[in-house]
């Protein structure tokens, strides 16, 4: 009965996404207790060790208080927008998923412009913090809300600028198409455009996952904690998922454009190696998180316009004068 | 300074901070896994009172001579003495912890060697009316020995009456700390 | 004591209320009405309950956009009238209420108290104690310091400081708690002395964590004082020029990061401190980088210190003879001393009675603090917690 | 050697007042004690700091002390360079207290005439911003003057006592 039912589109799309969702969800828990773990070893602490064995139920542990904890409205909140700003958060993230090609065969949807959808997708991610920052209602989150604003927009620049230089590279927006590109160890991250490309994007990513050096709008130790200052329960854990799920993707994706996708070595399947390969990547931006102190809004715009941008733009145009140069010769 | 060279400068000096936070991933931890394992506490800890428990005499040291109340600054001690002389004690020994600084001049004031700061530092209470604590637990070795105690004065006091004289006035035992405040 | 929320000296202006529903809206006047508004600054408080202001200080922000036009600190919810209360007790009586002031060095502020107490009444301390009292201050110096380098590393974002800088901050405070029993109120310095002498091979301990702290000093520098963002963050935010930094009565680092060579341990030295060598921390820049390599390089003079003071300790009594009630002579005393954060002061007069007259303590967060003010005008949100984490204040005693 | 070019110092320094402004002057050590009458008090701050050998412009203390029959303020400026301090004491009339204010001179000082004001209820004329700063604004008495009556709250275990706000100062 069950494999009849599966001949419907429909119901096949419908499981597929269910699995999708089950997966990112699983996966950002095992990066929360991650995180936690590795902030702990860096700071010469243990991090959580009660909850399960070694700690490992502890962010399952930490999803199940948050569903039941009460989750309050402040009363001068403008209901509307403070309900609806958690889903302009979490839903991006995840629709966002749907293009990232584990392996040749496993992705939800190869669209043949994925790589514009993903920027696309990721932008809608700023309305809701905006909206969240001022339906709150609260000068702390209107604070946060604006500078994140104002932070996710210069670096979305830099970001594109890297993508496009891969694009170039692979002569295809689909993320499949690139990810083949780079099969046989010829990895992006060898040619030397990408490899500053490389360098731009992780930096544009880590301002767009809000996360430090450059996590302003939630700056604990000034805006008390930003745009979700006055969130609780189960609407803060959609804002905590979205930021994991967020650093996930942003990794993951690096691993598709720089680090050659499913490619590795044949003992493992390629689904594996993409994640594996991410989750060294997320290991280094958390690593970046437990070290570095945070900077200021004026530098941090600063630093986006005035570096960040002439050097996405040197390397567009580089990647696209080695590609000619590369097709030249060729012929 | 060109800018290329601040900007490589500023890369490699932030690397230098990321390879100590990475060797720091990989040192021993300094985390006490309190309530399992427990930090080793110094023999001057200043934790919870104890009345020191004599056990020749079957007595608690202390006589009633109120010294440390008198030198307590926030009068967190009260007593209720009992007999004279020697024979001298004390039933009811009452210590407002709501009220005391830990600031060890009531252990410096007894030329008794009555009351001491033990190494106990657990005694959190749920309501206000349990930082009060009596004599049976403050006496060392628990409320038997409050009651042995008073047991023994009601002895002593017993025995002095039917000899008939009143002892003279307890002498303090010699004590290591000089004259307190 | 009034308790309904206190009046908010500046309320925001009053929204100019729309025009009567006239027949018609005259739209030059509304357009003028418009201009003349201007922007108006969003009043925010920060604090006193916030975690970056130190303690309960209130700062209300007068902000445009995130540049602070105006600021203005609102002190008091710490105030438990210790000066009051000392004038109700026994001098002696006193020592412990001074833990209370600055409670990350509280030793400093019972040093402080003794000796206004020992200069009124003329008490003489032996050799011993001066010498043991040196090096109980600036243990407790370094772990005041240690305090202030994790504390002032969270507040620009950079937590894992405060984990390192409080690894090392307990094992003074294992040293302190070996020998006074007590981990934050000490309570340990007596009038002509100390309580009690030091266990044995305490001073063994002590060199053992001079030579730790001395290997995990470059540590510290590789994670803020070199790195290019804490750099950026904090050269050339909030400078005070040593002429302000005089007329508003700084003390402390923060005094000398402006260049102005004023510490009580080498101007007006009590103790033992003119027979030990060590350096006044001196810097010039006076901006929030200089107040926080100013009390960076004072770790390592506070070392020197210690090192010093074990090979020069004699042997002899502890504490001298004071009677069982302490009657100081009529007249008035004041004591200087180098804490953490400035020079502290207890100023005390003696009408001859048990109890003292009066009990001013001049708190060095207290003088400090008056700087806040013009120092962040025109600065950024993120400056405003910089600035404030540098001078480094405890509310315990600016409020007292 | 200290004590003889600071008096020296003082003393030319103090040349130009009127005749009764300084009624004693002592130096021990690194510290003159001068009492001063209040009518010179703002003279003689001004000649302390301006004075090039004074030179006294560290404004290290500013208090009061009230004994229930007069009422003090006491001034402690220090010279940095000089490495020595004035203790400059000044009687003031406890039921009518006012002074001249010296923020012009030291502006570290505005914080500490608004806590002796706050206090004692010493009022210094030419303050800027002359407002309570430890107690609410709406606290009446000022209770640092031996006048002020008011009972202890009550142990945390009697409960809270009803306060008796106390006689106005």
């Amino acid at each position: 009965m069950i494999a009849q039912a599966l001949e419907n589109p429909w119901i096949r799309q419908l499981v597929n996404a269910a699995m999708l969702l089950a997966v990112i969800n699983l996966g950002v828990l095992v990066l929360i207790y991650l995180e936690r773990k590795v902030a702990g070893y860096i700071q010469s602490r243990l991090g959580p060790v009660h909850v399960g064995p070694r700690g490992w139920l502890q962010s399952v542990a930490d999803a199940v208080k948050l569903v039941l904890k009460e989750d309050i409205i402040p009363a001068p909140a403008d209901r509307f927008m403070f309900v609806l700003a958690p889903f302009f958060v979490f839903v991006p993230v995840l629709a966002v998923f749907l293009v990232l090609p584990f392996s040749s065969g496993w992705v939800a949807y190869d669209f043949s412009l994925a790589a514009l959808y993903v920027i696309a997708a990721g932008t809608v991610a700023i309305m809701g913090i905006v909206m969240a920052g001022w339906g709150t209602n609260n000068k702390y989150s209107l604070l946060g809300g604006l500078r994140s604003a104002a932070q996710l927009i210069s670096y979305e620049v830099p970001v594109v600028l890297a993508i496009l230089a891969v694009v170039f590279f692979a002569q295809s927006m689909s993320l499949v198409e690139i990810a083949e590109a780079q099969r046989g160890f010829r990895w992006f991250i060898f040619q030397p455009p990408l490899l500053v490309a490389a360098f731009v994007y992780m930096i544009g990513q880590l301002a767009e996952t809000n996360r430090t050096p450059f996590d302003l709008p939630e700056a604990e130790s000034e805006l008390v904690s930003g745009f979700h200052t006055e969130y609780s329960g189960i609407r803060f854990a959609m804002f905590f998922l979205a930021e994991f799920a967020n650093t996930f993707f942003a990794s993951a994706l690096a691993v598709v454009l720089f680090f050659g996708g499913w490619d590795g070595l044949p003992g493992l399947t390629g689904a594996l190696w993409l994640v594996l390969k991410s989750y060294v990547l997320v290991f280094v931006l958390m690593w970046i998180r437990w070290t570095l102190p945070r900077v200021r809004v004026d530098q941090l715009l600063g630093f986006a316009w005035k570096v960040l941008v002439p050097i996405g733009l040197i390397v567009v145009l580089w990647a696209a004068a080695s590609v000619v140069y590369a097709r030249g010769v060729a012929r | 300074m060109n800018p290329l060279r601040t900007l490589l400068g500023g890369l490699w000096r932030i690397f230098l901070g990321m390879g100590l936070t990475l060797k720091t991933f990989f040192r021993p931890k300094v985390t006490i896994r309190y309530p399992y394992e427990r930090r080793p506490v110094s023999p001057r800890y200043r934790g919870m009172f104890y009345l020191k428990w004599n056990e020749e005499k079957q007595r608690l040291n202390c006589v009633g001579c109120t010294l440390c109340a008198q030198a307590c600054p926030t009068d967190v001690i009260s007593m209720n003495k009992v007999g004279k002389g020697t024979t001298a004690g004390v039933d009811e020994f009452v210590m407002d912890l709501g009220r005391c600084m830990f600031c060890n001049l009531c252990v410096e004031a007894c030329p008794f060697d009555a009351i001491y700061m033990g190494d106990r530092y657990e005694f959190a209470v749920t309501e206000k009316e349990g930082s009060v604590l009596r004599i049976v637990d403050l006496a060392q070795g628990g409320p038997e020995n409050a009651r042995r105690n008073v047991e023994t004065l009601m002895r002593l006091q017993a025995e002095a009456a039917e000899k008939g004289k009143p002892g003279e006035s307890p002498k303090p035992q010699a004590r290591p700390a000089e004259e307190g405040a | 004591m009034s308790l309904e929320p206190r009046t908010d000296p500046n309320p925001p202006t009053a929204e100019p209320e729309t025009p009567a529903k006239g027949p018609a809206i005259d739209a030059q006047a509304l357009h003028q009405e418009i201009l003349d508004l201007g922007t108006q600054g969003m009043v925010m408080n920060m604090g006193p309950q916030h975690p970056s202001t130190h303690g309960v200080l209130r700062l209300i922000l007068t902000l445009d956009g995130e540049e602070v036009m105006a600021c203005e600190p609102m002190i008091g919810y710490l105030h438990r009238g210790l000066e009051k209360m000392a004038e109700r007790r026994p001098y002696r009586h006193f020592l412990p209420f001074t833990d209370r002031l600055d409670y990350v060095c509280s030793l400093a502020n019972n040093l402080a108290c003794a000796q206004a107490i020992e200069r009124l009444a003329g008490v003489e301390v032996p050799e011993r104690a001066q010498w043991l009292r040196v090096a109980l201050m600036e243990l407790n110096r370094i772990a005041s310091h240690l305090l202030f380098l994790g504390t002032f590393g969270t507040d620009l974002g950079a937590t894992t400081m405060l984990l390192y800088a409080f690894r090392e901050r307990e094992e003074a405070l294992a040293l302190l708690e070996a020998i006074t029993g007590a981990r934050l109120t000490y309570n340990w310095i007596r009038v002509g002395g100390l309580p009690d002498d030091m266990p044995e091979n305490w001073d063994k301990g002590v060199l053992a964590f001079c030579d730790l702290l001395e290997s995990r000093l470059p540590e510290y520098d590789r994670l803020l004082t070199d790195n290019p963002i804490f750099r950026r963050r904090t050269e050339g935010v909030g400078v005070v020029s040593p002429e302000d930094a005089k007329a508003y009565g700084l003390t402390g680092p923060t005094l000398r990061a402006s260049g102005v060579a004023y510490d009580i341990r080498r101007w007006a030295p009590y103790e033992k401190y003119a027979e030990i060598d060590f350096d006044v921390v001196v810097l010039r820049d006076g901006d929030t980088f200089a107040r926080y390599l100013a009390r960076r390089l004072e770790l390592e003079q506070s070392v020197r210190i210690l090192r010093q003071v074990f090979d020069k300790l004699p042997e002899g009594p502890i504490a001298s003879k004071v009677g069982k009630v302490l009657k100081p002579p009529p007249g008035i005393a004041f004591s200087q001393v180098e804490s953490p954060r400035g020079e502290l002061s207890f100023t005390m007069v003696s009408d001859g009675s048990p109890n003292p007259v009066r009990v001013h303590i001049r708190a060095p967060s207290f003088a400090n603090l008056t700087v806040l003010a013009d120092l962040v005008a025109g600065n950024k949100v993120a400056d405003v917690v910089a600035i404030l984490g540098s001078i480094d204040i405890v509310l315990g005693e600016v409020d007292r | 050697m200290m004590e003889r070019d600071f008096g020296s110092a003082l003393r030319t320094a103090l040349a130009g007042l009127p005749e009764g402004a300084v009624e004693s002057l002592e130096v021990s050590g690194s510290v003159a004690t001068l009492r001063v009458n209040l009518g010179s008090l703002r003279a003689v701050l001004e000649s302390l700091k301006s004075f090039p050998e004074a030179a006294c412009d560290f404004p290290a203390n500013l208090t009061a002390y009230d004994t229930g029959e007069e009422m003090f303020l006491v001034y402690r400026l220090a010279s940095i360079e000089r490495g020595w301090q004035a203790l400059v004491l000044c009687r003031v009339d406890r039921s009518e207290p006012a002074a001249p204010s010296v923020t012009d001179l030291w502006p570290g000082f505005n914080w500490f005439e608004r806590e002796v004001y706050d206090m004692f209820g010493v009022r210094f004329e030419g303050h800027p911003d002359l407002r309570r700063i430890l107690l609410p604004d709406d606290w009446e008495g000022f209770p640092f003057r031996k006048d002020y009556v008011s009972r202890p709250s009550g142990s945390p275990l009697r409960g809270p006592q009803p306060i008796d706000r106390g006689a106005q100062g």
